[in-house]
């Protein structure tokens, strides 16, 4: 393991104390525990926006806090989730009185500690609700839809979810903007080459050198298969082909379209994928209404990428387009 | 007074988990980087670490006194399943034992009935799951039964740390069906998993230190 | 070589093709050639300013495309310098009658094409002056300063000279704030694995695991030394102890610090090293008025990041600080 | 008429380039890739596939006209140093052919002087650097003096390709001291230079299709 670290066990730590240094505009963090706040937090009269999750997925979770997205972001260690109490102060420190919304991937971690903490904070008198993501088609299949895992989809997810809470929205209205965009959201990736979790040092999964791992997840999770690499065009046709027929996507949908680097990825590399991916949704006459390409949600230096689709209605669009001021996005 | 334990017991029965679990700490996470991410060893460690910086505070203090701190510690310090799961189990052990200052074997039966409880609704494992559950279930089981059989403490807890010994191992010939492993399905046959083999750790800790207070 | 493209030799044509689509709102491309500009080129009564160079290196060049930042990019093939041709119509194409500025790093293929272009320009009326960034201290001692190769300081100068020409400064006016960011600003990066250009399919160079490349280039250029890897704090002390040395930089003078991953470094060992770094320059003395992190000028899915400092004064901080529109870059 | 090269020698001197890079494309693209980034083959190829697509409008056009569209391509195709070197190479042939019909020996010894020139003026590189000068130099020098010795065109054109095959073996004891290769210095030893082995291919088109003419 080649990394620019020091102890494998302050990765976390070190990471927080460089980010809060060069974002304090943004973002300051909580006194007692790893939760980061917005730094005008609470807002008055908005609902508060609040997920959480392992660290190591920037710029997930803390880049995107700011004005029209997160209000809260409680952190966890590499690929774990974070304690309950972190989830519980970041919630008190949002709460303006309207309630405060968890948004959370589906790792069992994620949940039962959202849950606790959910459970601390009505007990404390805090309006709490949670939405949780399911977009990866690879990690169940669609009868099991609710054991499927979020994962990148949950950008889309906070950016509406935050705008709608900053237009002023209520706790219900955002909860049901989450689900809506989940439930119209599907991702698929592959990885090229794994990560190492500093903690343990090793790969998180091994492939020749001509293989690559089909619907691999966001912490190296086994796909469905392993297949031979092929060039960009075949597998960006086959994953958008196998995305489209999950939702299923209708001749005629808008779409906004997600190209997510997993972390060693080049741009170039998406790009080209991109490129297919249209070619391929012009022939299904379905309309890209809206384009997003970089890494957003990245497995440490994972090689590999995901492609998500989301059925687009008015309200999504306007709520994308809607105004954004957080360290990695800004519209 | 062997059929009961203090709160001085109980002190030890956390140092002796505070020493075993950073004995353990490369086995456990050897077993975890085998089908989960590696990291269950320093997890454990980590928690008891700081588990241990408070022992001092926990002198003449009572049992559910010091179960519950303990419990908050594991339950915020590292986060992921396992800090839900074990804070879980440690805050019921608590809350069955507040405000005492030691337990027979009644109470005990009563705080792990609890604690199972406790990790079965938040985990929503079920035996064979090839989790800590499976280790759990049993030890408590064969509590029950101890008590039932009118059996002392001592040979209760000696049970208890068989049945916890049989659970954990018991998990080698199962496939992971919750948790990072499940991923892997049948690749995790013939693996012990990581969590079975740190909750065994943890409840022959009560077995360890009451049986060698008898023997003195 | 495991790479998501399709023939190694379209990969630019490809990349291209995608990003137009996705960045149509900010960039259209060039007829004829491969050059690549703002959708409202010429913008009147602007000194336009044109860069380029070799592709491999996003979310450079053209990824800063757009208000406060460039006018147009020469895109050239993988780490290879782009044909005078596109860059003659890049700079007809923005071109208001206030003239152009070339900015460019310090490459041997660069500096042939954009003089051929240079002089066609002037051949065909149009002012042109042009700037060379050499930022990368690491790539000729001090004594030769002018073989120094630009790296990602280039960056900092598209920034303010961007900002410069947006606020209606002249040609001269604009070469001057390059010359001056250039002068103040010092790089120095470090590799931890290579990249592979496609149409050569075998790494850049090969180091041994427990190797880095100390002082690397932005194409895999050889650094000063290959040294064991040590812990990210001793490295980024060394790093920016050298920079602060060669400038040199003086207790009291104010700084930008720019960390730029280098491709396949996760932004959480960028922060790590950010932390450091503001570390060793608080003990210096040195006050940080201005931070970046993240991927600025990347070379392919190399490993490693670089560090940069520039010494501020407030016209160079109001620039910095200046609205931009681009896809990569909004302030 | 053999002293003299005509538009239509021309013509067959570019079409032989063609042929000749698109066969080298490998072997060039593995010099480059000893020390360089490999690509050389591939931009030489490139550009003159782009100059064969050009080769119909090249009928009945004069040597200067045609030099100079070859240069256009080259300059604009493929980038790098070495569309610009070897653009201004072909410029500068062009320029000091404009208008002309048919090339004397003396025409040819211009040109070149010409062209060698611009290379130099352009690139900033000496003769001993490592690149396609230490090709191109002898074998501009050689031209001269057998103008000198007033040898007859065939044979000057025989020495200019003997001069450049003798300066493109040279580059192999020699360090790269400009361009991409020359970051790896005294590690370019031993290996002879990409665009010095192009550059010995492109002159000795001019001398395999005259001697042919010869022999006919
Ligand atoms: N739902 C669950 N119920 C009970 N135990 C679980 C559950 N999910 C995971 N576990 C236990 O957690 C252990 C892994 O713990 P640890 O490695 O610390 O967490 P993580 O998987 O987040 O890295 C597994 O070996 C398993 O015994
Ligand atoms: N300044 C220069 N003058 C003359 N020839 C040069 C110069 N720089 C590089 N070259 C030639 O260019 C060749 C490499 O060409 P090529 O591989 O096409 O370009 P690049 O190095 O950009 O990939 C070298 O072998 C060398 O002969
Ligand atoms: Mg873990
Ligand atoms: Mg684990
Ligand atoms: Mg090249
Ligand atoms: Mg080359």
């Amino acid at each position: 393991m080649k990394k620019f670290i020091n102890d494998p066990f302050d990765v976390v730590d070190e990471m927080l104390e460089g980010f809060l240094a060069v974002h304090s505009r943004y973002v300051r963090k909580m006194e007692s525990v790893r939760a980061v706040v917005r730094t005008d937090a609470p807002v008055q009269g908005k609902v508060g926006i609040v997920t959480g999750g392992g660290s190591g997925h920037k710029p997930a979770f803390i880049g995107f806090i700011g004005k029209g997205m997160l209000d809260a972001v409680a952190v966890g260690e590499i690929f774990t989730s974070p304690p309950p109490n972190a989830i519980l102060e970041a919630a008190k420190a949002v709460n303006s009185g309207r309630g405060v919304l968890f948004l959370l991937g589906n790792y069992a971690g994620d949940v039962m500690n959202f849950q606790l903490a959910a459970e601390m904070a009505r007990a404390e008198g805090i309006p709490v609700e949670q939405a949780i993501a399911t977009d990866d088609i690879a990690s169940a299949p669609k009868e099991r839809i609710n054991n499927r895992r979020g994962v990148v989809g949950e950008f889309l997810i906070w950016k509406t979810v935050g705008a709608k809470a900053e237009s002023g929205g209520t706790l219900e209205e955002c909860k049901a903007v989450a689900e809506k965009v989940n439930q119209n959201t599907r991702t698929l990736g592959v990885a090229s080459a794994p990560c190492t979790v500093p903690a343990k040092g090793s790969p998180t999964f091994v492939l020749a050198d001509d293989e690559i791992e089909y619907g691999v997840g966001h912490h190296g999770e086994p796909g469905t298969a392993r297949i031979k690499m092929v060039p960009a065009d075949q597998i960006a046709e086959r994953m958008t082909l196998e995305i489209i027929e999950d939702l299923p996507f209708k001749p005629g949908d808008e779409v906004a379209v997600l190209i997510n680097g997993l972390g060693a990825t080049p741009a170039l590399e998406l790009y080209i994928v991109y490129r297919r991916v249209k070619q391929v949704l012009n022939a299904e006459n379905i309309h890209i209404a809206r384009s997003y390409v970089g890494e957003f949600f990245t497995a440490l230096e994972m090689a590999g990428f995901s492609i998500t689709l989301t059925r687009l209605d008015s309200e999504i669009i306007s709520l994308l387009d809607a105004p954004a001021d957080t360290p990695y996005y800004r519209l | 007074m062997a059929d009961k334990i203090t709160s001085d017991d109980i002190l030890r029965i956390i140092k002796d988990m505070c020493d075993t679990l950073e004995q353990e700490k490369e086995y456990l996470s050897e077993l975890d980087g085998a089908i989960g991410d590696g990291d269950h060893g320093v997890n454990m460690a980590k928690c008891f670490r700081d588990i241990r910086k408070q022992l001092p505070n926990y002198e003449n203090k009572d049992i559910g006194t010091i179960l519950k701190s303990v419990g908050m510690i594991v339950l915020n310090s590292v986060g992921g399943a396992m800090g839900a799961l074990y804070g879980t189990m440690f805050l019921r052990l608590a809350q069955e034992a507040t405000g005492k200052e030691e337990l027979k074997l009644s109470d005990l039966v009563k705080m792990f009935e609890a604690a199972e409880k406790g990790v079965r609704e938040i985990g929503k494992a079920e035996v064979g799951d090839k989790t800590m559950l499976d280790t759990l279930a049993p030890a408590v089981a064969s509590l029950e039964e101890a008590e039932q059989n009118g059996k002392p403490l001592a040979d209760a807890l000696a049970d208890f740390e068989v049945a916890a010994r049989k659970g954990m191992e018991s998990t080698r010939d199962l496939v992971a069906k919750v948790g990072r492993s499940s991923r892997l399905g049948t690749r995790t046959l013939g693996h012990q998993d990581a969590g079975a083999t740190s909750c065994y750790f943890i409840l022959r800790a009560f077995s360890r230190v009451v049986r060698s207070e008898q023997t003195k």
